[in-house]
């Protein structure tokens, strides 16, 4: 084994001693200089999306005895989560500055959050998986309590903490399952051998399957696994918010993607039922509880719940143009989520969160860019043509159709027939109602260039979704 | 003999405990925080057994990480411990409820 | 060619982002100028398409300009199909936006939005054009969306209701309920034909008639039925037929010019269209046929009702339309869809004329919108009057005018449609357009009286400031009212009898109701002759209007009247009187008090109470039922996960 | 024989340690319950010669995690009175769904499963056979990667838990000695002169 073995584990190796070096620095850089600190982990970043292009090999490899996979789908969901982390740097970077809290330490677990979501997206076997699950993981719980002073935030971390934990050893105790009846825990041996041994298709395999799921659907936030969800959402600070919103979501479906579709490809019968059953709960609980908030936070993280019945049942239909579609709406949700959460930044300033949907009041009057761009980040993810998240969601419709399950196709449109109503309520507060806050934001040159980049990629991409539909089914291909 | 099926079945007994001291457990968030730790113990028990089992050291070695992974667990769930005690004064599970609906 | 249809297309869309993005910078007239000169421009290459492809005999155009997506064979693409059906609803739609357009510099004049405004109704125009143009239904669906959201933000424009967390679920479900059929439709179409484009549907049109379709495990239906019914709910929601009607009174609520553009000329008439432009599919299902048929009487027929009672001089206009659009369904329900597309394109003109006439009343009362405290200011705005007058005629039917030929032809084609002798629909639907035009000269000519004759009941301070509106108002009436008074005239030959929509509408033989009137059709003017013999449409007319006249103007005096005769010729003349009474209460308040029992109990109570608010109530119950679930304690939300996972290992454990 | 009974009765303890767990009252004796429980899983490893866990289990487990857990019992200082009612209204609910899962589980591992078991109970180990070496023969070649990221894992719980609960106390008295060598008389003491007032 020589060094060149570990080239396609670069952009880990990389992103580790950036992580390393940003530690470091970060030390002797004093209070008032901290925004350097933001601008290193920046540049560790656009180092990382590099590394992740070049560093590719021509094939899909793997190394580490199969414990790490390099393949097209791994570089794609890489280089998107890494830039979605960079965006949410951005935008936290004017807030946590506003509201003096512009620290290392949410720079460097965000980067960390990052390395456990690559090694989630490279795993090879179920053990780096559950690795990098937990490095995902504990940044998260450390950086929704990182406000300390916050005791919602205290409580939302705690609560994570707590079923997060529960979550991942259920989701352990069905690997050791998993591992004791087909003794691996390589996904390709895994769904080697209950391809050569049919009859391991049996209750003990499927019981290791529905604790991995459980596991899966914490980690989506599908009911009635999304008791979390919400909860954190309102108590983190919102940069934190909106970290969790993005990022994960990409990790989550690696997850799904590699253990259900890759490992368990076999028991699809199996998995298909529960993963109905929850994603259709998560759909309607999702939409449904939306309307009845009037925290934007909570709004949205109970609509990310509802786009996580979407993604799931994408999955669901079980064809490569279903994980497709999958892939192709939680790309676009996540680029719309950050949008969003971005938004949620730039209305807040000191002494002022910016967290009820009424805050968004008469902001056409105040902005009327920005107010368009909240507009298209809205429409998008309510689906309204021409905005990305139509063509999603009729990318998902389309599969479960194919797939010859015409009701819940129907349950679909229903779901987003309601769900616009509180999107649209928030464009409703924009327009039409009058301003009770008249003040300028105070988001730097860049960043708004930067949100107002976001707000048309989600129309550029509605516009023109042919080349990222086809990537996305060239590399599940 | 003593084999696989009796490990497999402590650990499904200490399994279904810990799950049910979790949410039967309203005072004290850190025997929740403890109640955390016997589900991976349970998790271990399996590992063991299975690995004893299939002759593979492949599940005594998730065993180890599992460990590794439960002591940083541990130290960050009573770090945000300590930081709820500070900002609450209390760790009444109960009285965790300031966001819902 | 293709340049003339994308510049049609484009030139409202770019002046709407420019108008709406650098409103600033060009400032307000800069912003109007843009925006009518574009639209202007759509409307000289849309009479160029028509000329070309009508008089110069120009073939139909039917292509792909860009292909969107194609996803599992599907392909997603952005098309124009311009056949005689597409160009002439591109004239009407450009025609009417771009006298609106003019209006509206004077009707928005003191509105801090003035750009805004501009920017939504070109960006509305361009909608519109989008859906008449498609050759496929995934843009269809576009246009569809789009035209109901720029809507939905214009009826907002100046909604400044203090609104409650419900409060505007109300008019966005119902037209959700419209659109989700819609979808379901073109679901079902994608289902069976793995296609979006017309051309390629409609050939298949045959073969999914011959199939059958187990909707939710029940008995078989015929596939094409339930694509049609689906279909047509979607048109439903749109063009406000019962019972999803509900929305467009209350959409009244917007600037007048919207009424006009959206409400009365384009938006609504999307489903008409829309029903025209899928006769291949509609020919096929007689069931879709009927239910097209019974949704459009009822609704022509009890909406004119309804605007007997109204106070509001644009919902009183609202509830003409409504009962228009009835006319026009009962007319595509019957294969007359020459004849919807004819009734909807004159209707165009005198309905946009009628909401801009209400408007320049509004502007000159100080936006006062009551019929009750105007009167008499005939004499104050004399161009108002006689386009208004213009309007009414037209739009009851007044021989000569525009309404005349579309809905004469129209009550004809349904007398004589294959639906006679069908029995219960067939009387049904014959019945409801006769008596319908008797209500419509009832309500029109009682508003046209009240607000222009009689007693001024206004008060001192707004009589004093009445005059005459200024140019951009009314130079866009007389341009309406020229074509309300005369285009039935030149038109009915051509459009209606002269096989002018040649293959792009479909009829089967046994259908074609109108081919049968057109063997009988010798020009306009022994048409006109004929409708005085023919039916007793022209007498209902006249007496609704008489009736609104004696009991709107007359009637006034009556109980003066009594209280001179009092000391007199007591006796015969209060007899005389009470025999008036009996005729007006028999007769004439029979009606309005049927129409006010409608619109309390049927109306308000049940569709608005029940059925709309009812659902969102009952949706945002369930939402704040739901929420409770999310109690806040840890234990309950760990206890859902167990529980969850417990039933899934005892499903597969024993179920599986 | 033997090994049966000493199987039996360490599982036995296991099992009560964690009910103690789960119903003491007292934070204190949960902990020291579940120090038992580990020390009980230990031995019943060390039966089935599983003997680097069951020692690292003692050692890193018990000596470093639970002497934290305590730690942070004694540091929190909570008034065990006050927060013991709910416990026993809940727990024949939660019991019973424990139960439930016991039962599932049970007859998964009992009925359903179909483990082919060796005479010896687990599979037999060759001569020679140390089970120290044979982990760190895997943990160095084919886990080498899960290894590295066990230490990312390490360095992160260590950014966090410092990063929550390190706090620089207000109000702490420092001394600065700079100022203090720099101090001067004339900054420190005013000598101010009064007139003094008339009597009137």
């Amino acid at each position: 084994m020589t060094i060149s073995d570990f080239l396609p584990a670069a952009p880990e190796i990389s992103l580790l001693c950036s992580i390393c070096a940003v530690l470091l620095i970060d030390l002797f850089i004093s209070d008032e200089k901290r925004v350097v600190t933001f601008w290193l982990a920046l540049v560790a970043l656009l180092l990382n999306i590099w590394v992740v292009v070049v560093s590719a090999p021509p094939d899909p490899t793997t190394i580490f005895d199969g414990s790490y996979i390099y393949d097209p789908l791994s570089q794609v969901l890489k280089v998107a989560a890494t830039a979605v982390v960079a965006l949410g740097f951005f935008y936290a970077r004017d807030y946590l500055r506003q509201v003096g809290m512009l620290k290392g330490e949410f720079f460097v677990l965000g980067l960390f959050g990052l390395l456990g979501i690559m090694i989630m997206i490279s795993a090879g076997s179920l053990l780096t998986m559950y690795l990098g699950l937990e490095t995902l993981s504990l940044a998260l719980y450390a950086l929704v309590a990182f406000d300390r002073e916050s005791p919602q935030a205290a409580e939302s971390a705690m609560k994570y903490f707590v079923l997060g934990a529960i979550a991942s050893g259920a989701l352990l105790y069905g690997i050791s399952w998993i591992y004791g009846v087909t003794g691996s825990l390589k996904f390709a041996e895994i769904s080697q051998s209950i391809a050569v041994r049919p009859e391991l298709n049996d209750v003990p395999l499927w019981f290791g399957m529905a604790f991995l799921v459980v596991g899966i659907a914490f980690k989506f936030g599908a009911v009635p696994f999304h008791m979390w969800l919400p909860d954190v959402y309102q108590g983190a600070r919102s940069p934190v918010t909106l970290y969790i919103a993005s990022a994960p979501k990409l990790a989550a479906l690696a997850l799904i993607l590699r253990v259900l579709v890759d490992g368990l490809e076999g028991l699809h019968g199996v998995w298909q039922g529960m993963v109905m059953v929850i994603a259709v709960l998560s759909l309607v609980i999702g939409n449904v509880v939306a309307i009845a908030q009037s925290n934007i936070k909570r709004m949205l993280g109970y609509s990310a719940i509802a786009h996580v019945g979407f993604i799931l049942l994408a999955v669901f239909a079980g064809s490569e143009a279903g994980y497709a579609a999958s892939l192709f709406y939680t790309l676009t949700y996540v680029i719309m989520a950050a949008g969003a959460f971005g938004m949620v930044l730039l209305l807040s300033r000191q002494g002022f969160e910016a967290e009820a949907i009424a805050d968004f009041k008469g902001l056409n009057a105040r902005s009327p860019w920005f107010a368009l761009m909240m507009l298209f980040f809205m429409f998008g993810m309510a689906g309204v043509p021409p905005w990305v998240g139509f063509f999603a969601k009729l990318n998902v419709i389309n599969v479960v159709l194919d797939a010859g399950f015409p009701g819940l196709a129907i349950l679909m449109v229903l779901a987003s027939v309601v769900g616009a109503y509180y999107y649209l309520r928030v464009v409703w507060y924009m327009y039409f109602e009058r301003a009770e806050d008249k003040s300028v934001f105070q988001a730097g040159r860049d960043t708004r260039a930067l949100l107002s980049l976001n707000g048309l990629a989600v129309l550029a991409l509605g516009i023109a979704p042919g080349w990222l539909l086809a990537l996305c089914l060239a590399v599940i291909g | 003999m003593i084999g696989l099926y009796h490990y497999l079945t402590i650990s499904a007994i200490l399994f279904a405990l810990a799950v049910a001291g979790i949410f039967i457990n309203r005072r004290n968030l850190i025997v929740l925080l403890m109640c955390i730790e016997l589900v991976l113990l349970a998790v271990n028990f399996n590992f063991v057994a299975f690995s004893r089992y299939l002759g593979d050291e492949t599940g005594q070695a998730f065993v180890f990480f599992i460990l590794t992974v439960a002591a940083a667990e541990a130290a960050i769930g009573l770090a945000i411990l300590v930081v709820l005690f500070r900002n609450r004064r209390s760790i009444n599970v109960q009285e965790l409820d300031s966001m819902k609906g | 060619m293709q340049t003339i249809h994308l510049t049609i297309v484009l030139a409202p869309l770019l002046a709407a982002i420019v108008a709406g993005l650098f409103g600033k910078q060009i400032g307000r007239a800069g912003a109007h100028w843009l925006t009518i000169l574009a639209v202007g421009l759509s409307f000289v290459l849309s009479m160029v398409v028509l000329k070309d492809i009508y008089w110069d005999g120009g073939a139909v155009e039917n292509y792909s300009v860009y292909t969107w997506a194609v996803s599992d064979g599907l392909r997603m693409e952005v098309g124009f199909l311009i056949d005689r059906l597409t160009a002439l609803m591109m004239v009407v739609v450009t025609f009417v936006s771009f006298m609106v357009h003019i209006y509206t510099i004077g009707y928005m004049h003191d509105d801090p939005g003035y750009q805004r405004f501009f920017s939504y109704i070109s960006l509305f125009t361009f909608s519109m054009l989008m859906l008449v143009m498609s050759n496929n239904f995934l843009q269809l669906f576009f246009g569809w969306e789009a035209v109901g959201l720029v809507s939905y933000l214009l009826i907002g424009f100046w909604f400044k209701r203090e609104s409650a967390i419900f409060a505007n679920l109300k008019a966005f479900l119902v037209n959700r309920v419209g659109d989700f059929g819609f979808i379901l439709g073109i679901a079902a179409i994608v289902m069976f034909t793995n296609s979006l484009d017309y051309m390629t549907v409609f050939g298949a049109a045959g073969d999914i008639a011959r199939q059958d379709i187990a909707v939710f495990g029940g008995s078989p239906w015929n596939a094409m039925s339930v694509i049609c019914i689906l279909l047509f709910i979607g048109a439903m929601g749109k063009s406000a037929q019962a019972p999803l009607h509900v929305w467009l009174p209350d959409s009244m609520e917007g600037p007048t010019p919207i009424s006009a553009l959206i409400h009365a000329a384009t938006m609504v008439t999307a489903g008409i269209f829309m029903v025209a432009r899928m006769s291949p599919l509609f020919e096929l299902s007689e069931t879709a046929l009927a239910v097209v048929l019974v949704i459009g009487s009822i609704t022509a027929f009890f909406m004119g009702l309804l605007g007997i009672v109204q106070n509001d001089i644009k919902r009183v206009v609202a509830y003409s339309t409504l009962s228009q659009l009835g006319y026009m369904t009962v007319a595509l329900g019957a294969s007359a869809y020459g004849a919807a597309i004819f009734h909807l394109m004159t209707h165009a003109f005198f309905k946009a004329l009628l909401f801009l006439a209400a408007g320049s009343v509004i502007i000159a009362m100080h936006h006062e919108q009551d019929i009750r405290k105007m009167g008499g200011i005939r004499k104050y705005m004399p161009i108002t009057y006689w386009t208004s007058l213009v309007g009414s005629l037209a739009l009851i039917g007044f021989p000569g005018f525009a309404g005349f030929f579309s809905k004469d032809a129209l009550i004809e084609a349904v007398r004589h449609s294959h639906w006679e002798g069908q029995g219960a629909v067939y009387w049904i639907a014959y019945l409801s357009v006769l008596l319908g035009v008797f209500v419509t000269a009832l309500y029109s000519f009682r508003m046209f009286f009240l607000v222009f004759h009689g007693k001024e009941r206004m008060d001192e301070h707004t009589r004093s400031h009445i005059h005459e509106t200024p140019a951009v108002v009314t130079v866009p009436l007389v341009l309406l009212a020229i074509p309300s008074a005369v285009i039935g005239w030149f038109t009915i030959g051509p459009v209606l009898f002269g096989d002018f929509f040649g293959p792009s509408i479909f009829v089967l033989p046994g259908h074609d109701v109108l081919a049968e009137l057109g063997a009988e059709f010798h020009g306009s003017a022994q048409f006109l002759a004929h409708s005085f013999t023919a039916g007793p449409a022209f007498y209902l007319a006249a007496a609704g209007v008489l009736v609104a006249w004696f009991l709107y103007l007359k009637r006034p005096d009556l109980p003066e009247a009594i209280a001179n005769r009092m000391s007199g010729l007591y006796t015969l003349l209060d007899r005389k009187y009470y025999f008036d009474e009996l005729w007006i209460n028999g007769f004439a308040a029979g009606g309005r008090r049927l129409g006010r029992f409608l619109w309390t109990r049927g109306d308000e109570l049940i569709i608005d109470g029940v059925l709309v608010n009812g659902t969102a109530n009952s949706v945002g119950r369930l939402a704040g039922t739901l929420r409770h679930l999310q109690t806040g304690y840890l234990y309950h939300y760990a206890f859902a996960m167990i529980i969850a996972l417990t039933l899934f290992l005892g499903w597969l454990l024993w179920l599986q | 024989m033997f090994q049966a009974i000493l199987f039996y009765t360490f599982a036995a303890v296991l099992i009560g340690a964690a009910m103690g767990v789960i119903f003491s009252r007292n934070p204190v004796h949960a902990v020291m319950f579940l120090v038992l429980a580990f020390f009980q899983s230990s031995l019943l490893w060390l039966l089935a010669e599983a003997e680097f866990l069951a020692i690292v289990l003692i050692l890193v487990y018990v000596g470093a995690v639970m002497v934290l857990f305590l730690f942070v019992v004694m540091m929190i200082d909570i008034n065990v009175e006050r927060v013991q009612g709910g416990l026993v209204r809940y727990a024949p609910l939660g019991l019973v769904i424990a139960g439930l899962m016991v039962v599932e589980l049970v007859q998964l591992i009992w009925a359903r499963s179909r483990f082919e078991v060796a005479t010896g109970g687990f599979a037999a180990t060759p001569e020679g056979y140390s089970n120290t070496e044979a982990l760190g023969a895997i943990l160095y070649t084919e886990h080498v990667y899960a290894f590295e990221i066990a230490a990312v894992i390490l360095l992160l719980a260590i950014v966090a838990a410092i990063s929550l609960t390190m706090r620089k106390r207000e109000g702490l008295k420092v001394q600065n000695i700079t100022s203090q060598v720099a101090a001067r008389a004339k900054d420190r003491v005013r000598v101010v002169k009064m007139e003094a007032e008339k009597r009137q």
